[in-house]
């Protein structure tokens, strides 16, 4: 009798091309379905969203933005998911990058993409000079970040930018940084990284305003002592980070209830309210690039796990096979 | 150039160098073959710019002939003229393919070899004191006053409790805590004794220890493994997310515009 | 370079940038190093060990010594040494000087690099090897990516309006091309290469977690542990089953609105994982790391001293 | 009172650490005995990888990492050069890429001397040393695409590897080439794990030169290493022993932080100044009696010595004050 293949015997034999294209469906269908998992967000990315929920609507945020397109899965939602709120709280916001030259030109895609969005649902959109001011690159961390810690209107000075009419003007005499006179009137300094310089920043700017991150995952470690010692007030990390951040959009960390009580809707600070974006700008996109991918990141984890059990059945079986022949 | 159409140009260009080096995942073809030479080329381009950009400029040049600030005039930094000894130095690695003079390559490389040797003294300390005084966790309950992040079963961050109400609790899981304590320090010496190579190991006892060292490590290596896997997969999702939403929706923003 | 930090002064060795004595001593300086390397040239196989090694052996002194020799303590910016610090000081001041000297070395070295990658495409179009029409296109990118970064770093750096150029609506077709290149095509196929490691993972974890010995399995163990606590959706779920758990059994503190204050919380899925990061990785792989750095001293010691016998110096 | 910055116990220790390491590696320079080193099946399956390489007919692929020029790639060379002195034997061909210029240097140098001094300079060839770029995801696409084309039948990835160890050791499978790697780096270390047939763990990577040569210099300083090693168990465990007893013990004395009992100085000092006093603190007797906190045990001042607020007073002579700037002018 010819020995006949089972079907695990040929599961262990498959073409790793099958696996890779079943890998790039899996990633690629949950794109597509918008399906809201449920998910207790970590405290920091808890601490962020009440951080930035509370900024007063006359201080001017401090984006610096130090991501390239290589760490674009996790960079760009952070990104996004961060201007999404200071546009909803019409927050006037300064973007800039600390390190990278090339780091701009991703930051005013992300802008391009949200005033889009924005135009589309009707909502007006975020203008240079009026709501926010876009320096371009700074080269050198170290040097840049010191010179905003101990004179931030030395280092803006020089740049200059287009206002509502068309003239050049001094960025400084914007509306964004007219009331900016030291790093301290910023409302929260936001640094989304790929890299260490949000050491950089804790180093030099840390004490002097409040300091939150956004990093990836491979960074995020590295922040959390930081965020234990207090010198960052909140943080979100990877792909988890872009999806709490939208969960808390959504659904508000401890809002209070009709009855008046603090509802703990996850384990958070009781002090910490912050009520869902939508109850600003109903129209606010809250749920975007992070639930997408964060499905797929569910249905590649569940398909790596599936591998390694189909994997040890079939050998479990050819085993006992080969023992019985 | 309208901002929407140079974008839809250049995610095109990045879609089409998606696909072009995705393809090696079937088969090595002349399509992967022809965009990894592209990309070998522009890598190499940017090399040689960046190379002086980024580093000889800034750090050798500047350097050699000073800084003097464009408004004022004032000196920002002197020029330390000596720094052209650079050049020379550099300049002698490129003998490596003479037959007679090529021993001199080895002068720049001793250099850097040498710096690079000197800094491993000067730091041994500052880089593992700490962690060998780290290791030395007491057998007893460190509860929640334990060094920034590490050591903490709770943490107060997200708990919304006070801090009376941590001690109560830390006192009730201290068992726990101090085993933990003993099991880091068990680990490292476990793995320790898999690194010493020149010692033959007799005892079922020390045999024993050295395999636990090794499992230890492998469990150490499987959670960096798991842990990695979410960076990851966010990079490849994107991609995905890149080519099939973002690229179809550019295409969608320019046409809507011209319709 | 701090701005705002005053100057450092003229000196011997610092002098006024742009002046004739600048230039002078340069050149006098790239003469006499020219000279002795030229010089160099008629050493005895016997001189050139030494030489070499004289080179290693001051490069690593130097860190060797701002190791050994006291740190002045609390020093200020306009303090000058009291007697016996002398040396200390110099080695702080020369500190930032010797920091980067290793990269400069290296830029310096990329030509090399460069010549190989010439010898090797370029051979292989003037030999007619299959292929070559792939090293065509190598060098012609390379050519025109190298072109159009010098051009955009120029105008960007010294060129009129620089300022502006920061800002998309006053780009030149400069600009444009070397935006396309490096945003466009090189960093999206960094980009793609990075995530193709993915499909990697998955089909090296296929083969490699099996249960075949106690190694294998822990591994594998380890790394589902970690993976299904990355789950957020599943960690939600486990987690809320564990605090309904707590309540049902009725546990001291267990209380709906205190999720964390319970004995089973010990079981939730997160904290399983941060037990195995910060008690069993950790300290696994600070003992490896351990040896990693006695590796690299014994190394660093054998390469300084010239006893690395074997490999490179023999 | 000067060695603030690391205390004379980090300066002793290192130096210790250093004595272990020469003097064994005198030892076993001028000793007769050979020492014993222990298996690593990593290096033990280089020569059946490079045979078979040979029976296939198929070039051997050595990538020494991404990392510069430093003990690690050096190291790796030293193991690629006992590579190539196996396969120029066999003459099977082989491939080294590089991914730094300083390293490709040091390379070319090394595999010339390997086939001279096998007396086979003919069966050299410059290109078989090559530069593939220095940008980390282009050399991955460069030597991924030489791995396949070349159909490698051996590849030994040794030294410093980042994200592109898995692209290369799953290539390289898919191929059906042995593998030997080791990093060591331990984040990448899992990867070649699940991917590679043969991996050096950590310290292995630096235990081979020993290993594969046995000259008395390396295998000594292997012998030094595990001396150093033994110190570092040894006092943990002492650590730990001291650290249980103290910490259960109860004190009266507190200490104030230096930014707390002398805030001004504190302020005026520089960040470098500071992360040296972060540990200065002065003495304060408390209310009440508590158990002794963790920078209260003698092992925590051993490795972060006491500093008071006394210590930091150095009346130094000052420079004369700058003239005023932009005057310029060589003095």
């Amino acid at each position: 009798m010819t020995p006949q293949k089972s079907i695990w015997e040929k599961l262990q034999e498959i073409d790793r091309r099958i696996l890779y294209l079943i890998l790039a469906i899996a990633v690629t269908v949950p794109l597509w379905i918008p399906a809201k998992l449920p998910v207790i967000p970590d405290s920091t990315s808890m601490d962020l969203y009440g951080q930035l929920m509370s900024v007063p609507e006359d201080k001017t945020v401090f984006v610096q933005s130090d991501w390239t397109v290589s760490t674009r899965g996790e960079s760009q939602g952070h990104l996004e998911a961060l201007l999404r709120i200071l546009m909803a709280r019409r927050i006037k916001f300064v973007i800039y990058a600390a390190a990278d030259p090339q780091a701009p030109q991703v930051f005013r895609n992300v802008i391009l993409g949200l005033n889009q969005e924005r135009e589309a649902r009707g909502l007006p959109p975020y203008r240079q000079w009026e709501d926010y001011i876009d320096l371009g690159a700074f080269l050198n961390a170290e040097g840049t970040l010191n010179s905003i810690g101990q004179d931030v209107r030395k280092l803006f000075g020089p740049r200059r930018s287009a206002d509502t009419e068309g003239r050049e003007r001094p960025v400084l005499e914007s509306p964004v940084l007219s009331r900016v006179q030291k790093i301290g009137d910023a409302g929260l300094y936001v640094v989304v990284t790929a890299s260490a310089t949000i050491d950089v920043a804790v180093q030099r700017i840390s004490g002097k305003t409040k300091l939150a991150a956004m990093t990836t995952g491979v960074v995020f470690p590295s922040v959390l002592p930081f965020y234990q010692s207090g010198q960052v007030v909140g943080a979100a990390g990877g792909l988890k980070g872009v999806y709490d951040m939208e969960f808390l959009m959504a659904n508000g960390v401890n809002v209070v209830s009709p009855t008046g009580k603090v509802e703990a809707q996850f384990p958070a600070k009781a002090e910490l309210t912050a009520p869902p974006l939508t109850e600003i700008e109903p129209k606010t996109v809250t749920f975007a690039r992070g639930q997408r991918y964060f499905l797929s990141f569910h249905a590649a984890i569940v398909l790596l796990i599936i591998a390694v059990v189909v994997g040890n059945i079939g050998m479990y079986k050819m085993r006992k096979n080969r023992r019985g022949a | 150039m309208n901002p929407e159409t140079y974008l839809l140009i250049k995610l095109t260009f990045g879609v089409l160098a998606t696909i072009g080096l995705y393809s090696v995942l079937y088969k090595e073809t002349k399509l992967y073959r022809f965009f990894e030479h592209v990309f070998l080329g522009l890598a190499a381009g940017f090399s040689i710019v960046f190379l002086w950009r980024e580093t000889l400029f800034p750090l050798w040049w500047e350097k050699m002939v000073g800084q003097i600030d464009e408004q004022s005039g004032a000196l920002v930094q002197p020029a330390y003229w000596a720094y052209i000894v650079f050049l020379p130095i550099g300049l002698m690695a490129y003998t490596v393919f003479s037959k007679k003079n090529g021993w001199m390559s080895r002068v720049p490389i001793g250099v850097i070899l040498g710096l690079w040797a000197g800094q491993q003294v000067q730091v041994w300390w500052q880089t593992y004191g700490g962690q060998i005084a780290g290791t030395m966790q007491p057998v007893i309950p460190t509860g929640l006053a334990g060094p920034a992040g590490t050591f903490q079963w709770t943490k107060p961050g997200n708990t919304g409790l006070t801090p009376e109400q941590i001690a109560d609790f830390n006192t009730k899981i201290w068992p726990s805590q101090a085993v933990n304590n003993l099991i880091f320090v068990i680990t490292v010496l476990a793995a320790l004794s898999y690194f010493l190579f020149s010692f033959e190991l007799k005892g079922k006892a020390m045999i024993g220890f050295n395999k636990l060292g090794r499992w230890l490590l492998m469990i150490g290596f499987g959670a960096i493994f798991g842990s990695t896997v979410m960076a990851r997969f966010a990079l490849v999702i994107d991609r995905m997310s890149f080519v099939f939403v973002e690229w179809v929706q550019s295409i969608q923003a320019v046409f809507n515009r011209g319709a | 370079m701090i701005p705002l930090a005053q100057a450092p002064p003229i000196t011997f060795w610092g002098v006024q940038p742009g002046s004739g004595e600048m230039w002078v001593k340069i050149v006098v300086a790239l003469v006499v190093c020219l000279l002795i390397m030229f010089g160099l040239t008629f050493l005895p196989n016997a001189g050139r060990k030494a030489v070499v090694w004289g080179f290693t052996f001051a490069g690593g002194l130097f860190y060797v010594l701002l190791w050994i020799v006291p740190t002045p303590i609390n020093r200020g910016p306009s303090d000058l040494p009291r007697p016996g610090e002398e040396f200390g000081f110099w080695l702080q001041d020369a500190l930032p000087h010797i920091v980067n000297s290793a990269n400069i070395l290296t830029a310096f070295l990329l030509g090399l690099g460069i010549y190989s990658l010439l010898r090797v495409h370029l051979g292989r179009i003037a030999k007619r090897q299959p292929d070559r029409e792939f090293s065509a296109i190598l060098l012609v990118c390379m050519v025109v990516m190298a072109g159009f970064g010098y051009a955009d770093w120029i105008m960007r750096r010294f060129g009129e309006g620089r300022e502006k150029l920061e800002l998309m609506q006053n780009w030149t077709p400069v600009q444009y091309a070397f935006d396309l290149m490096f945003d466009g095509l090189l960093q999206q196929m960094d980009a793609a290469m990075f995530s193709m490691i993915a499909f990697f993972i998955l089909s090296a974890a296929y083969r490699a977690f099996r249960i075949r010995s106690v190694e294998s399995t822990v591994l594998m163990a380890s790394a589902l542990i970690l993976m299904l606590s990355l789950l957020g959706a599943l960690v939600a779920l486990w987690n809320g089953g564990v605090d309904a758990m707590a309540v049902a059994l009725n546990l001291p503190n267990a209380s709906v609105d205190l999720k964390e204050a319970h004995f089973l919380n010990n079981f939730k899925l997160n904290e399983v994982a941060n037990w195995v990061r910060s008690f069993l990785q950790v300290p696994a792989l600070r003992a490896l790391e351990f040896g990693v750095g006695l590796g690299a001293l014994a190394m660093g010691l054998r390469l300084w001293l010239g006893l690395e016998k074997g490999g490179i110096s023999a | 009172m000067q060695w603030l910055d690391t205390g004379w116990f980090g300066i002793v220790i290192t130096l210790v650490m250093v004595t272990f390491i020469l003097s064994n590696i005198y030892r076993a320079d001028k000793g007769k005995k050979e020492l014993f080193i222990r298996r690593i099946p990593g290096l033990n399956a280089i020569d059946d990888a490079i045979g078979r390489a040979t029976e296939m007919g198929r070039p051997v692929i050595m990538v020494p990492g991404i990392g510069s020029l430093n003990a690690v790639s050096v190291q790796a060379l030293n193991v690629f050069a006992h590579v190539t002195k196996t396969a120029a034997q066999f003459s099977t061909p082989i491939k080294l890429c590089v991914a730094d210029a300083a390293v490709y240097t040091v390379a070319q140098e090394v595999i010339r001397d390997v086939y001279q001094k096998q007396g086979m300079i003919e069966r050299y060839d410059v290109d078989s040393v090559r530069f593939v770029s220095d940008r980390q995801f282009a050399f991955a696409a460069g030597v991924s695409g030489t791995i396949l084309r070349e159909k490698a039948a051996a590849t030994f990835l040794l030294g410093e590897f980042f994200a592109e160890s898995l692209i290369f050791a799953e290539t390289a499978n898919s191929v059906g080439a042995i593998q030997v790697a080791g990093s060591t780096q331990t984040s990448q270390t899992p990867f070649f794990i699940a991917a590679c047939d043969y991996v050096l763990i950590g310290d292995e990577f630096y235990a081979a030169s020993a290993y594969l040569s046995r000259v008395p210099v390396l295998v000594g300083s292997l012998v030094g290493q595990d001396w150093c090693k033994l110190l570092i168990a040894t006092g943990i465990l002492l650590g730990f022993a001291t650290n249980s007893l103290e910490r259960s013990q109860e004190t009266s004395v507190g200490r104030v932080p230096l930014a707390v009992a002398a805030p001004e100085k504190w302020t005026a000092m520089t960040e470098e100044t500071k992360s040296v006093f972060e540990a200065a603190e002065d003495e304060i007797p408390l209310d009440k009696p508590r158990l002794r906190k963790r920078n209260e045990t003698s092992v925590f001042r051993l490795f972060n010595p006491l500093v008071r607020e006394a210590d930091l007073r150095v009346e130094r002579p000052q420079k004369p004050p700058a003239p005023p700037a932009a005057t310029g002018g060589a003095q």
